[in-house]
């Protein structure tokens, strides 16, 4: 390789200045031959970087190489501090909401029953959401052929709901007209 | 000299913009121009574009005959009262040029400022500042208790339509038991006695009483059976018809 | 006022980083209350971003307040480095700045009204440029009838013109020129 020539200071002052305000204002990562057109003739887009990184090491704002091109980023330390955590709470879907109502009231209870109470099948990933946010969970098997899992609520389910205990819950009978409702198990104590 | 005027005129932004124009050239401040030489001049050009071109918009010439009419009211000598003040209108000509005057000023002045992505440079890809955390959930007891009541609901409403059976006892079932049943009662027997066992309800009861009472005034009709009431709204007692034979009458 | 105990220098050191980081990372004007949230506890804002846009004068991305909040911006003497890279946006044309500037000062302000005092129809084109460019937006209905839209600025708007706020436009009587010739005086530095 040629040694190219050492540049003039103050252009070369000049040029990581043009650098720095670029890749700054680039929505995208600054190529070398891209920042190379910005350039002051007689300076090199490669040791401008290698310079200009140089000198941001350390700041709270740093230049990284990504994907072939440079950009700044804020200092990993910094992130912390600069990230605003917003909760984003999920409403939870009719079928969810009414199958978690269905085991509340009924538990411990199969899903066949809950898929009888409801007059509707009742789809695993239903089933699955409620145990993912751990409102219900297992609680042994029912002692009939195909022995399926009895389920029930959880603590959490508890907590979520605002409830002492499950005897906070209003009694059946308030909730549903005693001609509306189906023979069933009796709600719990 | 002709096609420049009318070329002038296309320059503008109507009327308006170029009385503008012509006042600004009498050099002095707007609000103290000379309106009568405004006219004059206005008249003049597009009296030029009219030369080379007859299709001047409306708005111009609208312009050009109200700007005559003001003219001739302010040249007139103030005698009687005019029915419109010339004074006032003229006023109000030079405040909407002045007006428009400042509001191009401020046109200039917003484009000698210092310009984002002109003359100065935002961040150009910004880092995404907000983390959503999205374990948690919105609900809340009263959603829950919705959530069951309409489950059920629904589950209720599903259901196919299945009338409640009634039980029914009919006048030819009450003879029948009647006929079964008073050969092995001696004696005054109330009748209520006699009615089926197992009747649930109020309604089915009374209905129940009411065909007993019919199969009994049937039996009494053909000389089986013998009633007794002893009271108003007392109990109603039968018993068999002495030597009679229950169910061969009629 | 109460006098702030100064803070820890380490702590303030602290402070200016997360506030460099924060601003730099943000796309639009970062408020001094939004930055007091991530501060370290003891330091207060407006002394950080003081001290801040200190020791970021001369740098090629300077520390500017715009439209009630924080914002680097590039240098403008590298604005002619830059634009021969980065795509430059469209200039306005004299009608969109006529009318920007009419609803600039008159806002909120109907469409009709701008028609006045232009005295000329405002073409839609015009406005939808100006829409564009989120300079303007739409503020209610005028109550009269017809219920034309009421047309006002944008934050956007104080950005792109470097504005802290609508209080920043020149005095409307400022803006009538004594000498009232054209071309007009250039505007103030």
């Amino acid at each position: 390789m040629d040694t190219l020539p050492e540049p003039d200071p103050a252009v070369f002052e000049h040029a990581l200045r043009v650098a720095e305000a670029l890749i700054f204002a680039s929505d995208r990562p600054v190529k070398p031959e891209r920042l190379q057109m910005a350039l002051p003739m007689g300076t090199h887009a490669p040791a401008v970087l290698t310079a200009l990184q140089a000198r941001c090491a350390g700041r709270p704002v740093e230049l990284v190489e990504i994907a072939g091109g440079f950009v700044f980023r804020t200092a990993l330390d910094l992130a912390p501090a600069i990230t605003r955590v917003v909760e984003v709470p999920r409403r939870l879907p009719r079928v969810a909401m009414e199958t978690l109502a269905i085991i509340a009231y009924h538990q411990p209870v199969t899903r066949p029953e809950i898929e009888e109470i409801r007059g509707a099948t009742l789809s695993q990933s239903t089933l699955d959401q409620l145990l993912d946010m751990s409102l219900v969970t297992g609680r042994g098997k029912k002692e009939v052929p195909g022995r399926p899992t009895l389920w029930g609520t959880t603590p959490r389910f508890l907590e979520q709901f605002g409830l002492k205990s499950l005897g906070d819950l209003p009694r059946r009978e308030e909730l549903v007209s005693v001609e509306a409702a189906l023979p069933l198990s009796p709600p719990p104590a | 000299m002709s096609e420049a005027l009318a070329l002038n005129l296309e320059g503008f932004e109507g009327p308006l913009d170029l009385l503008l124009d012509l006042a600004r050239a009498q050099k002095v401040d707007i609000r103290r121009i000379s309106i009568v030489a405004l006219v004059d001049q206005y008249v003049a050009v597009l009296e030029g574009a009219r030369a080379v071109r007859l299709e001047i918009a409306a708005d111009w010439l609208v312009m050009a005959a109200w700007l005559t009419w003001l003219k001739s009211r302010l040249l007139l000598p103030d005698e009687a009262e005019p029915e419109e003040d010339a004074e006032l209108l003229a006023e109000r000509l030079t405040e909407r040029l002045a007006e428009l005057d400042r509001m191009r000023h401020a046109a200039f002045w917003l484009g000698g400022q210092v310009q984002l992505g002109r003359d100065s440079f935002g961040r150009g890809e910004p880092e995404i500042l907000r983390l959503e955390d999205r374990s948690g959930i919105v609900a809340d007891l009263p959603a829950l208790l919705r959530a069951y009541a309409a489950a059920r609901r629904r589950a209720t409403a599903a259901q196919p339509y299945a009338p409640k059976p009634r039980r029914l006892f009919s006048v030819a079932e009450a003879m029948a038991r009647l006929r079964a049943l008073l050969g092995s009662a001696p004696g005054w027997t109330v009748l209520q006695g006699f009615l089926p066992p197992g009747l649930a309800t109020p309604l089915e009861r009374r209905a129940a009483l009411a065909s007993g009472l019919i199969a009994a005034l049937e039996e009494a009709r053909g000389g089986g059976l013998e009633l007794r009431q002893d009271e108003a709204f007392g109990p109603l007692m039968i018993r068999l018809a002495q030597g009679g034979a229950i169910g061969h009458a009629a």
